[in-house]
C-alpha cells in the first residue's frame, strides 16, 4: 500500500514558469520533462561537487601511486586494512562514536524539550548561550580541557582536593573518558540546533491527544513527540555519529597519551606521517568506513519509509509552551548546570587567558591586551577575516539553496532519481575530513586547465558547499517532513507558482531550520581547515588558515582571542534568530 | 661573476615577484626575511604556508597536474630527498654566490642548499626541577627519578619525537632507548601545546624541544638545556621548482635567504645559521643556541627500520 | 462518581475574553451538549474541562474532585483526569497506522494483547473502519480520519467524555447512526458526556439537556423542548433555525399556568395572542418568536381563529430543502419565513395568509440578560 | 469560458480505487454539489480538479482546455488552472495571520497595496471575521478557520470555486447565511462552483444540480428535487434522510404520463400503489421508498384510500428533533419512520396507522447500476 505523503507529492511535479521564460516553463510543465531536468540538474551538480573528487580518491585507493604519477593499479590498499590491529582501532572508533552520540543524543533531546516546549526562565539566553561550545574550534576548547582537567595540576582537581583534603586526581581527560567528554563539548550542542525547530514545530494537539489517551507526560514524550521527531532524530544522530567515527582533534589531543588509536589518527598518520604518504591504504580505509556509514543511511530510510511525521497541519496548529509549574526552576537548574560545566569553565579560561600573557599564568604583572592588539593589528587576520566571511556568507547561502532543493525532491516528491540526490548528498560526509581535502586538491588541480577553478577561492567555495550539502540536505529534510501537504497545495491552487510557495510557504515555514543550517554552515566554514589548508592560494588565505599558522607559532592566546571574536557574532546571530522566533510565539 | 649575477639580479626584478612554497606556517622570523628582500629588491614575495605532507603532496600535484604556480621550496632535507626518489619536481640548483659561505658541515647539493636548522634539547620546569636534578645528559632521562615524568612528542609517527629518536639511537648507547622507553614517557602530540603544559607544571620535563619554539616562552618558569651528547637536528632546505614561472627571482631569493643578515634574523630566533658569520653577532641570549654541537641527522634510509623500532618500544 | 461541575470558569487570551464566568453542572451519566455560534468559547470550554488549557478563574471538579482551581493553583494534568476526548481537528497521529492510533489508549494502559485486538476492532467496527485497520492514518479522507478519532476516545470506555464537534464531517446517514450509537453506548455505560455541535438537531435529539453559549457566556440551560421552544431571550431564539422575530408591543397579560402568560401584542399590521415566560406589563416592548414549522399558509384573506395570529402577505420566493419546502412571504412587517410540505400548491406571487397558533408564539422580553 | 469537463476520469491509490470512471461536465456559471457518503472519493475528485492529485485515467478540461489527461501525459499545474478552493482540511497558513492568509491570492498575483486592503476586508467582512484580521491564524476557533479558508479562496473571484465542505464547522445560522451569500455571489460573478458537502439541505438549498457518489462512482445525477423524490436506484434512495426501504414485488405495472409509471405491489403485510421510473415486468422485486416526512400517522385501523399505502403498526419510540418529532412505528413489515409535528398527540405504545400517499411511494428496481 502506499502512503499519501508520496501520493501527494506526486502532484507537485511541475516546475514554475518564470516570467520571462514563460514558454519554458509551459514546455516543462505540460510534459513530464521538468523534472527530469530538474533532477538531472542536481545529479550533474551533485557529481561534480561530490562524486567527483570521491571518484579521484577511489583510483587513490585503487592504484600504487596518487593521481598523475606513474603505477599501477592493485588491491593492495585494501587488503593491508584486514589486520588485527585495524579491528581492534575500528571497534574502538565506533565505541567511541556509540559512547558519545546516545548520552548527547538524550541531553539534546533533553534540552531542546526544555528550552523549546516549555515555560522554563530565560529560555531564550539560555537557547543562544548553550550552544555556544559548538563554536569554538576545538583546540581551542582542548587546550581548556586540558588546564582544567589534568592530574597533576588541573584546577578541577586542585578544586576537588581542596575541599575534600584528599590528594587524589579523580579527574583526568587524558583518557576515553575525556575524549568522549570532549567529543559531546560539540555533539550536545550540534545536535540541539538540529532538532530543536522540530521540536518547536510541533502541533500541540498531538501530544494533547495521547495525553487525554492517559499517557502520562513521560510516555506522551516517548511515543509520540520522539516518533514524531523521527526524521530529525534519525537525521541528525546520524550525522553526529559519522562526526564521532571521522572526529579526529579530541582521539589526537586525548587519546593519544592514553593509547587510544581511532580510525581518523590511523589515516591522518599514514597520510602525514608516513614517508612516502601512504594515500591508497588512507583512501581504501577511508572508502570501507564509507560503505559502513552507508549502511546506517540505508537503516534510515527502512525506518522512515512509508510513515508520516507531518505536525504543522492546515488545521489547528498552535505551537505553544507547557506550563511546568515550580518545575520549570528544576529544569532550569539543568539548565543551568549544563551551560556552567560546558560553556562557562572552558570558555571562562579562554576569555581570562586572552588578557594575559600567557595561558594559565594569572599573575597581574602578565595582565596585557597585547593579544587583542596583535589580532586586530594583523593584516593576515582581516584578509582571512574578510575571505571567511565573503566564502561564509556566499557559500552558506548557496548550500542552503541547494540542500533546500535536494531535500525538496527527496522528501516531498516522488520523482524517480530523489533517492540517487538524497544518497549523493550525503557522500561527503562520510568520507574523512582529511581525505576528502586531498580528493578536492585532486580533483581541481587535474580539471582542465580552461576551467579556472584550481588556485582561486572558487575552490574553496566548491568544496565548501560540497562539504556542506549533508547537513543542508537533513536539517531541511526534518524541517519539511513536518508540514502537512495541504499547506502547500492551497498556495499552488490559489495561484502561487512553485517558486513562490518555496519562498512563501515552504521556506517561510521552515525558516527556523533553516536559519540555524545557515549558521551552521557558515561557522563550519570559518573552521573548516583540511581542505582549505590544501586548496586556499595567496590572497584568498581563510580564517582557519590564519590560525593553524598562530597556533603553530605558539600564539595560543590570538587563537583564543580569534575563537572569542567568533563567539561573539554567533551570540549575534543566535539572538537575532531568536527574537524573531520569540517575537512570533509570542504573538499566539 | 658579478656581471652575470646583475643580469639574474635585473631578470628577477623584471619578474617582479617570487612564489615561496614553505612549512614555517609564517613564522615571524620567517616574514621579517622576506620583508628585507622585498624592500631590498622591490620584488614582490608571495608565500604559500602549509604543513610538511600538505606542502609536498601539493606540489607533487601540482606539478603532475601541468600548474606550474611555485618558484621556490623550503622544506626538511629529508622531503627534498623524498621529492627527488619519488619524482621530478626539483630543478638543478642554480649557481648561487653565497653557498660559498656555508659553514662546515653544511654544503649544497645537487638540488637543495641547507636553509637553517631547528636543533633539539629538553626543556625543564625551573620550579619543579631542582638545579642538582637539572639532566646534562640524554642519559641523565633514563634515571629512576623521572619514571612516569616525561612529556613527549610521540616517538612512532614520522616528526621531532622520531627524529630525535632515530639520532639518539645512532649516537647514544644501543640500549638508550630501550631505557627511555621503561621510562613510560607520556605522548603527546602538540609541541607548542606540550612546552605550556610543561611552564604549567603538568611535567617537569619535554623531549625534544626545539629551542626556536622555547624562544617566545620568555617569562614563563621553563629553561632548555643542551645534553652534552649535543642536540639532534632537523634541517630545512631551500630548492627550485621546475618549469618555475620566476627562476631568476627564486635564486635571488635563496641568495637572499643565505645572506648574513637572513641568518641572523634566525639566529636570534634562536636557530642554527648555516653561514659563517651570523653566530657570532647573534643576541647573547641566543648565543648557547646558535652554536650548539649537533648530532645527527637522521636519514631518509634509516626511517622504516626506526619507526619499526619506535613501534616496538613503545607499542 | 463522574460529574463534571463549572464554577464561574473564564479563560482569557490577552486582552480577550474567551469564557466568561461558566456555571454548569453536569450529573453523573448525563448527557449534555454545548451549543453556540462559531468562536463562542465551546472549543475552550471543553479544553478546560480536560485540562488542557487551564482557567483563569473559578473552579472545575470531576467527580466531586477539584482538578482546577484558579485561585487556589490546584491543576490536576489531563491524564489523570480520566476522560475521553475527540478532538475538533482530530489529532490523529500521522506515523500511527489507524490500528495503533486507536490502540493507544489501551496500550498506554497496558491492556493484554488479545483484548486490544478485540476492542479495537469492535471500536472500527463502530464506525464502519474495520476494513482500513493496517492503512497509514494520513491516508484516509476526512471523514475517515474524524470517524478514527472517535473510536479512539470510546475504545477504552472512559467516565467521562468529552466530543468536540465529532461528526461534522460525516455524512447525514452516517451522523445519525453514529449520535444514536454515542447515545446508546453512552446510556450503557453511564458515561457523563459534554458534547459540543453545531448540528441543532443532532444537539435535540442527543442530550439530556442543552447549553447555550454566546460570546463566553451561557446563555440558557434547558431540555432541549424547552429551549427551543421556550427561549429564555432573544439571542436563543434566533440562534435555533430561522424563527421569524417580529417587534411588538404588549396590550394586556393574563397568566396560563404557573409557567406561562398569554399576551395581547400588537405589531406592525398585525395584533394577536401570543405566550410567555414571565409577566409583562402592558405597554413593554417584547420580540415575539414564531417558528417557520409552526406556521401555515392559508388563502389570501383567511381570517384569523381566537388563538391564532395572522399576516397577510405575498410569497417572496421560495427554496426546495427536501423535506419541506421554505416559503418567504412579504408581509407589511417584513418577511416571514413558512415552511411548508414540498409539493405544495403556492407559488410565487401568490397572496396568502400566514397563521401561527397562539400556543406556538413566543414573547421574550426585550434585552433580556441571561438566565438558567 | 470556465465550464469543468469530467471524462472517465479515475483515481487509484495503489490497488484501491478512489474514483473509478466519473463522467460529468459543469457548465459555466453553473453550481453543482457533490454528495455522497464519507470516505466515497469527493474529495478526491475535487483535487483532480484542482490540479493537486493525477488521475490515473480520464481527461479533465477546464474552459474548454484540457488541463490534464492520463493517457497523453498532459497536466496543468493548479496555479494555472485559476481556481478558488477551500480545503477540508482549511490548509490556513500558521505563519500568517487572518489578513495574511486572505492576501495571499492576491498578493502572488502582485495586486496594488490598496487593492488588496480593499477586497480583503470585504471578504473578511463577508464571513464575519473583519474584527480579526491581524490575529495570527493559529489563534481562531475551528469555525473561524474555516471562514478564513472560506474568505480565502472568494478573495480574488475566481472563474472556478472548489469548496470541499466549506461549512462543516460552522453552526446553522452562519451556514445557512454563508450558504446564500456563496450561492449569491457565485451568481453575481457567474462562477462555475463544485460544492462538497455532507448536507443534504445544503447541498438541495444551494445546487443547481447534485451528484451523488458512492464507492468512487457516480450514482445520478440531476435536479435537487429529482434526485431526492426519484433516485435511480436503492443506494440513492437510501442515502437522503432516513427513509423507509421496504421490500416488496410487483402485480401490475400501468404507465401515468411519459416519466412515471403507477406500480401495485405487494409486501410483508401490506399492498398498495406506488409510482417507478421504468416500465417492471410483474413478479419483478422492488423496493418501495416511502420518506417519513411523506408519511403521517392516522388513528388506529383506518382504512386506506385509493392512491394511498398504509401499515398498521404500534409506536415503538419517538424523538424531539426540533422543528418535527420523529415517530418509529414497528409494524408487520419492520420499523418505520414518521415524521409528525413536534407537538403532536401521539404516545409510545399507541396503535396507530401509517399512510403513505401513492405519489410520495417511489419504487427502485433492485441491483440498480448507475444511471444519468
Ligand atoms: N493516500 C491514499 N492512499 C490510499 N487511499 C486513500 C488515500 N487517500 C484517500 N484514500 C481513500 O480514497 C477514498 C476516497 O477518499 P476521499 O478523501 O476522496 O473521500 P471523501 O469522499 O472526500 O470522504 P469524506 O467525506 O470522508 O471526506 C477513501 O476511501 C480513502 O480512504
Ligand atoms: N490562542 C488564542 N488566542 C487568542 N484568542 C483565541 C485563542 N484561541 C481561541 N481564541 C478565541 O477564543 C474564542 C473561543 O474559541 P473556541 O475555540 O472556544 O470557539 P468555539 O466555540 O469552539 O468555536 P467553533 O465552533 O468555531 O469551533 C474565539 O473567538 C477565538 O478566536
Ligand atoms: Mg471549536
Ligand atoms: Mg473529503
Amino acid at each position: 500500500m502506499s502512503i499519501s505523503a508520496e501520493d501527494r507529492a506526486d502532484n507537485l511535479r511541475a516546475m514554475p514558469a518564470t516570467p520571462g521564460l514563460s514558454w519554458i516553463g509551459r514546455l516543462l510543465q505540460t510534459t513530464s520533462a521538468g523534472r527530469v531536468v530538474a533532477v538531472t540538474f542536481l545529479v550533474v551538480l551533485l557529481t561534480f561537487l561530490s562524486v567527483y573528487p570521491l571518484s579521484m580518491l577511489l583510483y587513490g585507493s585503487l592504484h600504487s601511486t596518487p593521481p598523475g604519477m606513474a603505477g599501477t593499479f592493485n588491491l593492495d590498499g585494501y587488503l593491508q586494512i584486514f589486520t588485527q590491529q585495524n579491528a581492534v582501532t575500528l571497534l574502538n572508533t565506533v565505541g567511541i562514536a556509540f559512547a558519545k552520540t546516545i548520552p548527547s543524543l538524550v541531553l539534546a533531546v533533553l534540552l531542546a524539550w526544555i528550552l523549546a516546549r516549555t515555560d522554563t526562565p530565560m529560555r531564550g539566553t539560555l537557547e543562544a548561550l548553550i550552544t555556544l561550545p559548538f563554536f569554538i574550534p576545538p583546540i581551542l576548547t582542548a587546550m581548556a580541557w586540558g588546564m582544567l582537567g589534568n592530574p597533576q595540576v588541573g584546577l578541577l582537581n586542585q578544586v576537588y582536593q581542596w575541599v575534600t583534603g584528599s590528594n587524589t586526581a579523580p579527574i583526568n581527560v587524558y583518557s576515553y573518558g575525556g575524549v568522549v567528554w570532549h567529543m559531546m563539548q560539540y555533539s550536545v550542542p550540534f545536535l540541539f540546533l538540529l532538532i530543536v525547530d522540530a521540536f518547536r514545530a510541533m502541533d500541540q494537539s498531538l501530544e494533547e491527544a495521547a495525553r487525554m489517551c492517559g499517557a502520562s507526560r513521560l510516555r506522551t514524550f516517548c511515543t509520540v513527540t520522539l516518533q514524531l521527531m523521527l526524521p530529525a532524530l534519525t537525521g541528525a544522530a546520524i550525522l553526529s555519529f559519522i562526526r564521532g567515527i571521522e572526529n579526529f582533534e579530541s582521539p589526537l589531543f586525548f587519546g593519544t597519551p592514553a593509547g587510544i588509536r581511532v580510525i581518523t589518527t590511523d589515516i591522518y598518520d599514514s597520510i602525514n606521517q608516513r614517508s612516502p604518504p601512504e594515500y591508497q591504504y588512507a583512501t581504501a580505509v577511508s572508502f570501507v568506513i564509507m560503505a559502513l556509514l552507508f549502511l546506517i543511511v540505508l537503516l534510515q530510510w527502512r525506518i522512515l519509509r512509508g510513515r508520516s511525521f507531518q505536525t504543522v497541519t492546515g488545521k489547528g496548529y498552535s505551537p505553544t509552551v507547557m506550563k511546568l509549574g515550580r518545575w520549570r526552576w528544576v529544569t532550569f537548574a539543568f539548565c543551568l548546570l549544563f551551560f556552567f560545566v560546558t560553556v562557562i569553565l572552558p570558555v571562562g579560561q579562554l576569555l581570562i587567558g586572552s588578557f594575559f600573557k600567557f595561558f594559565g599564568f594569572y599573575q597581574q604583572d602578565m595582565l596585557t591586551l597585547e593579544h587583542y592588539r596583535a589580532v586586530f593589528g594583523s593584516g593576515d587576520f582581516w584578509r582571512g577575516f574578510s575571505n571567511t566571511m565573503l566564502l561564509g556568507f556566499v557559500g552558506a547561502t548557496l548550500t542552503m539553496l541547494l540542500g533546500g532543493a535536494v531535500a525538496y525532491i527527496s522528501v516531498r516528491t516522488k520523482w524517480r532519481g530523489r533517492r540517487l540526490i538524497d544518497a549523493m548528498a550525503w557522500l561527503p560526509w562520510m568520507m574523512p575530513g582529511i581525505v576528502l581535502g586531498v580528493g578536492f586538491l585532486w580533483g581541481f588541480a587535474l580539471l582542465p586547465h580552461a576551467i579556472p577553478i584550481y588556485g582561486t577561492i572558487w575552490a574553496l567555495l566548491l568544496a565548501y558547499i560540497s562539504l556542506g550539502t549533508p547537513l543542508s540536505v537533513r536539517i531541511m529534510s526534518s524541517a519539511y517532513a513536518q508540514l502537512s501537504f495541504d499547506l502547500e497545495e492551497c498556495s499552488r491552487v490559489h495561484g502561487g507558482s512553485w517558486l513562490q510557495t518555496m519562498g512563501r510557504i515552504v521556506i517561510a515555514l521552515a525558516w527556523p531550520s533553516f536559519a540555524v543550517g545557515w549558521v551552521l554552515l557558515f561557522f563550519g566554514i570559518m573552521r573548516e581547515l583540511s581542505a582549505s589548508v590544501l586548496l586556499y592560494s595567496v590572497g584568498s588565505e581563510v580564517l582557519s588558515v590564519v590560525l593553524l599558522k598562530l597556533w603553530a607559532n605558539g600564539n595560543a592566546e590570538q587563537v583564543s582571542v580569534i575563537g572569542l571574536i567568533m563567539m561573539g557574532m554567533v551570540i549575534l546571530f543566535r539572538w537575532v534568530q531568536l527574537k524573531v522566533i520569540k517575537s512570533r510565539i509570542n504573538a499566539l | 661573476e658579478d656581471a652575470s649575477w646583475d643580469a639574474v639580479v635585473s631578470a628577477a626584478k623584471k619578474e617582479g615577484k617570487v612564489v615561496v612554497y614553505n612549512m614555517t606556517l609564517g613564522a615571524p622570523y620567517f616574514k621579517e626575511v622576506l620583508k628585507s628582500f622585498e624592500t631590498k629588491y622591490g620584488i614582490s614575495v608571495e608565500s604559500l604556508d602549509l604543513r610538511a605532507s600538505e606542502l609536498a603532496e601539493r606540489i607533487r600535484t601540482e606539478q603532475a597536474a601541468g600548474r606550474y604556480l611555485g618558484d621556490a621550496e623550503m622544506i626538511s632535507s629529508t622531503m627534498i630527498e623524498e621529492q627527488l626518489k619519488n619524482g621530478d619536481f626539483i630543478q638543478k640548483l642554480p649557481p648561487i654566490p653565497n653557498t660559498a659561505n656555508l659553514r662546515p658541515p653544511f654544503k649544497a647539493d645537487d638540488h637543495s642548499v641547507p636553509a637553517f636548522v631547528q636543533p633539539m634539547g629538553i626543556l625543564i620546569n625551573t620550579r619543579l626541577v631542582k638545579d642538582e636534578d637539572v639532566p646534562r645528559s640524554w642519559d641523565d632521562l633514563t634515571s629512576p627519578k623521572w619514571k612516569g615524568k616525561i612529556l613527549s612528542d610521540d616517538m612512532r609517527p614520522l616528526g621531532s619525537g622520531n627524529a630525535m629518536f632515530s639520532i639518539l639511537q645512532k649516537s647514544m648507547d644501543a640500549d638508550f632507548n630501550a631505557k627511555l622507553a621503561e621510562q613510560k614517557p607520556v605522548f603527546s602530540r602538540d609541541m607548542r601545546n606540550d612546552a605550556r603544559r610543561v611552564a604549567r607544571g603538568e611535567y617537569p620535563i619535554y623531549i625534544p624541544q626545539i629551542f626556536a619554539f622555547a624562544s617566545d616562552l620568555k617569562g614563563l618558569p621553563v629553561k632548555i638545556v643542551i645534553p652534552k651528547e649535543g642536540a639532534p637536528y632537523a634541517r630545512m632546505d631551500l630548492a627550485v621548482l621546475k618549469n618555475a614561472p620566476h627562476p631568476n627571482a627564486a635564486r635571488l631569493f635563496i641568495q637572499h635567504f643565505l645572506s648574513v643578515d637572513s641568518q641572523l634574523i634566525y639566529a636570534n630566533a634562536w636557530m642554527l645559521p648555516v653561514v659563517a658569520g651570523a653566530a657570532e653577532r647573534a643576541d647573547p641570549e641566543a648565543q648557547p643556541f646558535v652554536n650548539a654541537k649537533l648530532i645527527g641527522p637522521a636519514t631518509l634510509s634509516e626511517r622504516p627500520s626506526m619507526m619499526g623500532l619506535a613501534k616496538k618500544l613503545y607499542p | 462518581m463522574s460529574n463534571v461541575i463549572l464554577e464561574k470558569v473564564s479563560r482569557n487570551f490577552g486582552q480577550f475574553v474567551a469564557v466568561d464566568g461558566v456555571d454548569l453542572r453536569v450529573n453523573e451519566g448525563e448527557f449534555v451538549t454545548l451549543l453556540g455560534p462559531s468562536g463562542c468559547g465551546k472549543t475552550t470550554t471543553l479544553r478546560m474541562v480536560a485540562g488542557l488549557e487551564q482557567n483563569t478563574g473559578g473552579r472545575i471538579s470531576i467527580g466531586n474532585e477539584i482538578v482546577s482551581d484558579a485561585a487556589r493553583g490546584i491543576f490536576v494534568p489531563s491524564e489523570r483526569r480520566r476522560l475521553g476526548m475527540v478532538f475538533q481537528s482530530y489529532a490523529i497521529w500521522p506515523h500511527m497506522t489507524v490500528f495503533d492510533n486507536v490502540a493507544y489508549p489501551l496500550r498506554v494502559r497496558r491492556r493484554p494483547a488479545a483484548e486490544i485486538l478485540d476492542r479495537v476492532t469492535k471500536a472500527l467496527q463502530l464506525v464502519e473502519m474495520e476494513g482500513f485497520a493496517q492503512r497509514p492514518a494520513p491516508a484516509l479522507s476526512g471523514g475517515q480520519q474524524q470517524r478514527v478519532a472517535i473510536a479512539r476516545a470510546l475504545v477504552f470506555e472512559p467516565t467521562v467524555l468529552l466530543l468536540d464537534e465529532p461528526l461534522s464531517n460525516l455524512d447525514a446517514k452516517l451522523r445519525l447512526q453514529m449520535g444514536d450509537e454515542f447515545r446508546s453506548i453512552q446510556k450503557r455505560l453511564g458515561m457523563t458526556s459534554l458534547y459540543v455541535t453545531h448540528d441543532q438537531s443532532e444537539a435535540m435529539a442527543l442530550s439530556d439537556r442543552v447549553v447555550v453559549m454566546d460570546r463566553g457566556r451561557i446563555q440558557q440551560i434547558g431540555a432541549p423542548e424547552d429551549i427551543y421552544r421556550y427561549p429564555a431571550n432573544r439571542i436563543v431564539a434566533a440562534f435555533f433555525g430561522t424563527p421569524n422575530l417580529l417587534e411588538a408591543s404588549v396590550e394586556s397579560c393574563a397568566r396560563v399556568n404557573e409557567r406561562r402568560f398569554r399576551l395581547e401584542v400588537v405589531g406592525r399590521g398585525w395584533r394577536g395572542p401570543c405566550e410567555a415566560a414571565s409577566e409583562v406589563q402592558p405597554g413593554q416592548a417584547v420580540t415575539v418568536m414564531a417558528r417557520p414549522e409552526d406556521a401555515r399558509l392559508a388563502p389570501a384573506g383567511s381570517k384569523a381563529g381566537a388563538d391564532e395570529l395572522t399576516w397577510s402577505g405575498r410569497i417572496a420566493h421560495t427554496i426546495f430543502r427536501g423535506p419541506i419546502r421554505s416559503i418567504v412571504v412579504q408581509t407589511d412587517d417584513g418577511r416571514l419565513n413558512v415552511d411548508a410540505p414540498p409539493f405544495g400548491i403556492h407559488a410565487v406571487g401568490d397572496n396568502v395568509t400566514v397563521v401561527v397558533p397562539q400556543r406556538a408564539a413566543w414573547a421574550v422580553v426585550e434585552k433580556a440578560e441571561r438566565t438558567q
